[in-house]
């Protein structure tokens, strides 16, 4: 890749990651939430690898790591679910509401965001993953 | 602890292990991963045994559980009735007795918790679609289970079983995406996605044209996915392409749930059935049932002729619920239970076969009795279970059946039966001729038996299998009596679980 | 919209067919921005671009092999057939929907709307329902995701079966 | 009533191109078009003229909110349809990888 694009998409990846954090904070007060917020992680990820080649995106995330962290994500809600228990229901929303409008509001709500972010980011860019490296695993053959 | 709450556990418990095998299982030993799935198979086997229990001392015969604890039409709610329990019972058994077999089998193949993962998930996908009270979530699970088979019948990652996968995941992604339209248009049409509240709604709303058109859209998705005839292309690919013990989960549970519980619970719970309907699963089903088994006779593949046998069962199953009076229904769920555990017998032996020889040509093998007597004697019980030999379960659910054909007049569906059910005595008779008779092919001379994981589930299938028509006697009778009876009541399904939610 | 998507399955090049899917799939980003589902307009661009790359990557290093259609009409002409009965049996049924931008407000909908804020404490309603009214129906949706990942980890596999067994097999 | 029939005339091409079609790609293509226009006339049936997203805002009228409802069941399904298209695709690669072909007239070894 030439240079321009390179610096481009350095700037951008940051940018991305920023942007998709900031979608899943805020996904019960303003449009967006876990899941698109997640995929603005994957996809910044998945510049990375456009960009820089997989070694590059590899050193920041093992694939390892990162399906492991997919697995901690999906566990998680799991968990929040049956943290639920606790309060008498499966899924029992527990903790405090919290006034609305504010950041930490909602309960549960923020939390099953950021972990479904979690997992969505990440489990995406496993996909994207194995998929380049069966490419580059063929042309080795 | 109240004792509602072990109803959403039938999900926990298998996505839980799930998750933990696919995290640890690459770290742990082997050991690990068959402790885990040994321990929630048998969890769920003895939840769901103790649910059965449980309902049976409850005096509605319901339970619903609020998730969340949103009153119904608002949240989601899990409805735990007779029909819900005898089918997780069904799923859970087998799925048991297949987790050990798998044990053994599953040598065959690399990445054992892969295997594994997404065997719970299509456990998961099995019992959520079961136990649930709402539509759209009946469609995500039944997407999750749909997945995870996918997945599975390509494990082998044979170019024959990728092809299978594809084309089975094509015609099930359709079928799925006419079913979300069905969704779609009931949305519209009552703006509520909780059954019980749709129920109530179409009750109120008659003479519409839109609930003929919804049904066939569900027929057409349900059918694809229960492989009815007209839609069934898939099967006998897909079936012989995954790992055996993944045969007999897919033919053995996993139709009869996403198809034929699924259909029969929307059809006749929410939106009603009506002869029109009813005329054209009876047809449905009695053509699969002699197509089926004609297709079935002509194959040398031991799977392939197991999967075309599948179709036709799944025939009589229809042919049975769809005939919608009491004892059509009631032997419809009676032979779903039998061929649950004949099917996954028979595919579990194939397994064996395939296992020990190497082989799942029935013109190769021969004479295999003398090496393998576990393997031939059990699959002789299947055979002339599936085949409707008295002292067997299959004779009583197939008399059943066409008992209750007869009593609604239709005498012509009835001597179909009886003509696909001598078919299949043929073709049964014909694979026990091919492969435990006869002189043995000196290629096997040194042939082992199976590991003792894979003979105990085998043993104890055909156990059920001799078993299964003692269900019949007074005092097991309400495991199935109970389970018709809900598809009976029809829309007064809705305001069961109203009553059973406050 | 419709132009796109049969733009999409016309196309004899398998790449510009692609793209031609990412305009319908833009398109609906747009639709759902005019329907006032912004929630979902995000989502939709945002899959829609991880999807185009994925399509992309699988479809760009191939040669393209060119599509050899066995065009038989009567195949076209049932599905087309098909087509215009379901669009006709679909018309009538269609009418007795409620009539476009006036859906019925049910009781269900009443009380999401009034009390969800109140009960949940989340401004966004749709982040309402789907985290915590149908919190269950997201971990079926966790679910399915990954179990889709898991799949395609275990169908990209190297080899399959064990080695040993390799011959016996392949040798069916 | 006009919207909602345009919207399953996409569906039906989406379906032409699924069954007509001999190329795996072109399959996930109009796999991928039904989904999309099954998720629109969903979304078509909660909306409601001059309605607003359902967001509360302290000036919002409740009244005019479109239904949420189907918003939320919508973006399930938008996550399911990416999950089985990527299944698809890497089914689609595999099978690429072992034939060298996408074309499923040359592919076909399975018979029925």
């Amino acid at each position: 890749m030439t240079l321009l694009v390179k610096t481009a998409s350095r700037l951008v990846v940051v940018l991305g990651l920023i942007f998709g954090i900031h979608i899943i904070l805020h996904g019960h007060l303003a449009p967006g939430g876990g899941f698109a917020g997640g995929v603005i992680i994957a996809l910044s990820f998945v510049l990375l690898i456009l960009a820089f080649g997989k070694d590059a995106a590899l050193s920041k995330l093992s694939l390892k790591l990162a399906s492991n962290l997919e697995n901690v994500g999906a566990l998680l809600f799991l968990i929040i679910g049956l943290l639920g228990f606790w309060g008498g229901a499966f899924f029992l929303n527990i903790l405090v509401k919290g006034s609305p409008f504010r950041l930490f509001s909602a309960g549960t709500i923020p939390l099953n965001n950021i972990v479904i972010g979690l997992k969505v980011g990440v489990g995406l860019f496993v996909i994207f993953l194995t998929l380049v490296i069966l490419e580059k695993s063929k042309k080795e053959e | 602890m109240l004792r509602t709450n072990i109803i959403p556990l039938f999900v926990i418990i298998p996505l839980l292990s799930a998750f933990l095998i696919s995290l640890l299982g690459k770290y742990l030993k082997r050991q690990f991963i068959y402790t885990v799935s040994n321990i929630s198979c048998f969890l769920l086997l003895c939840f769901s045994l103790y649910g059965l229990n449980m309902l049976r001392n409850t005096g509605s015969n319901i339970l619903v559980y609020k998730i969340g604890g949103w009153a119904p039409p608002f949240g989601i709610c899990l409805v735990f009735d007779g029909l819900a329990s005898f089918m997780l019972v069904v799923v859970n058994l087998i799925a048991f007795f297949v987790n050990i077999y798998s044990l053994g089998y599953i040598e065959k193949y690399t990445d054992k918790p892969k295997y594994f993962t997404l065997f719970f998930l299509m456990l998961t996908g099995m019992n959520g679609l079961i136990i649930t009270g709402d539509l759209f979530n009946l469609y995500i699970f039944l997407e999750v289970a749909s997945l995870a088979s996918y997945a599975l019948v390509a494990f082998g990652t044979d170019s024959e079983d990728l092809e299978a996968s594809f084309k089975y995941a094509i015609m099930g992604s359709l079928a799925s995406l006419f079913i979300f339209l069905g969704i779609a248009i009931l949305y519209g049409f009552t703006s509520t996605l909780n059954m019980a509240d749709m129920a109530r709604i179409i009750t109120e709303k008659t003479g519409s044209r839109l609930i003929p058109f919804v049904s066939v859209l569900f027929i057409v998705g349900f059918g694809t996915k229960a492989a009815l005839m007209p839609f069934h292309a898939w099967l006998p690919d897909a079936h012989p392409a995954a790992p055996a013990s993944i045969s007999a989960l897919l033919s053995g549970v996993l139709i009869k749930t996403l198809g034929i519980y699924a259909l029969s619970r929307i059809l006749f719970n929410v939106i009603g059935i009506t002869s029109g309907i009813s005329a054209i699963l009876v047809f449905l089903g009695s053509l699969s049932m002699l197509v089926g088994v004609l297709l079935a006779f002509s194959q040398t593949d031991l799977k392939r002729l197991l999967a075309y046998s599948s179709i036709s069962q799944v025939g009589y199953i229809i042919l049975g619920i769809g005939l919608a009076t009491p004892l059509g229904i009631f032997g419809g769920l009676f032979h779903l239970f039998n061929h649950s555990a004949i099917k996954s017998l028979l595919f579990l032996n194939a397994g064996a076969i395939d296992y020990a020889a190497g082989t799942r040509d029935l013109r190769q093998m021969s004479g295999l009795k003398e090496k393998m007597p576990v393997t031939a004697n059990t699959s002789l019980v299947a055979s002339l279970s599936v085949a409707g030999i008295p002292p067997f379960a299959g004779f009583f659910s197939k008399l059943v059946i066409i008992l209750a054909c007869i009593q609604k007049g239709y005498f012509g569906y009835a001597f179909i039966a009886v003509v696909s059910s001598i078919i299949t005595l043929a073709t049964f008779m014909k694979m026990q001729k091919f492969a435990f008779l006869g002189k043995l092919n000196e290629k096997y001379n040194n042939l082992q038996e199976v590991p003792r994981a894979m003979k105990f589930s085998m043993v104890a299938l055909a156990v059920i299998c001799v078993c299964g028509g003692l269900i019949l006697l007074p005092g097991l009778n309400f495991f199935l009596s109970d389970a018709a009876n809900v598809l009976l009541e029809g829309s007064r399904y809705a305001m069961k679980v109203f009553e059973a939610a406050k | 919209m419709i132009f796109a998507a049969i733009l999409a399955i016309e196309v004899k090049d398998l790449l510009s067919s692609v793209i031609a899917m990412g305009a319908v799939g833009f398109a609906l980003c747009l639709a759902f921005l005019i329907l006032k589902a912004p929630d979902l307009a995000i989502t939709q661009l945002v899959v829609e671009l991880l999807c185009l790359i994925i399509l992309i990557k699988a479809t760009i290093k191939k040669d393209l092999p060119l599509v050899i259609e066995g065009r038989w009409l009567f195949n076209t002409v049932s599905t087309l057939l098909f087509a215009i009965v379901f669009l006709f049996f679909s018309y009538i049924i269609l009418k007795e929907l409620p009539a476009f931008g006036d859906p019925i407000m049910g009781l269900v909908k009443k009380y999401l709307l009034e009390e969800g804020v109140s009960k949940t404490g989340a401004v966004n309603i749709v982040s309402a329902v789907i985290l915590d009214f149908r919190a269950y129906d997201t971990l079926g949706e966790v679910a399915v995701l990954f179990t889709s990942i898991i799949g395609i980890m275990a169908i990209l596999r190297r080899r399959g079966r064990k080695e040993i067994l390799e011959e016996d097999t392949n040798g069916k | 009533m006009s919207t909602y029939l345009l919207c399953l005339v996409l569906f039906c091409v989406g379906l032409y191109g699924l069954l007509r079609k001999r190329n795996l790609v072109k399959m996930i293509v109009g796999l991928a078009i039904m989904g999309y226009s099954l998720n629109l006339f969903f979304v078509l049936l909660g909306y409601r003229l001059h309605g607003r997203a359902p967001i509360d805002a302290p000036d919002q009228v409740i009244e005019n909110m479109v239904d949420p409802l189907p918003q939320a069941v919508v973006l399930t399904s938008i996550v399911i349809g990416l999950g089985i298209m990527a299944l698809l695709i890497s089914l689609a690669i595999r099978i690429y990888e072992k034939h060298g072909t996408l074309d499923i007239t040359k592919i076909n070894k399975l018979k029925g």
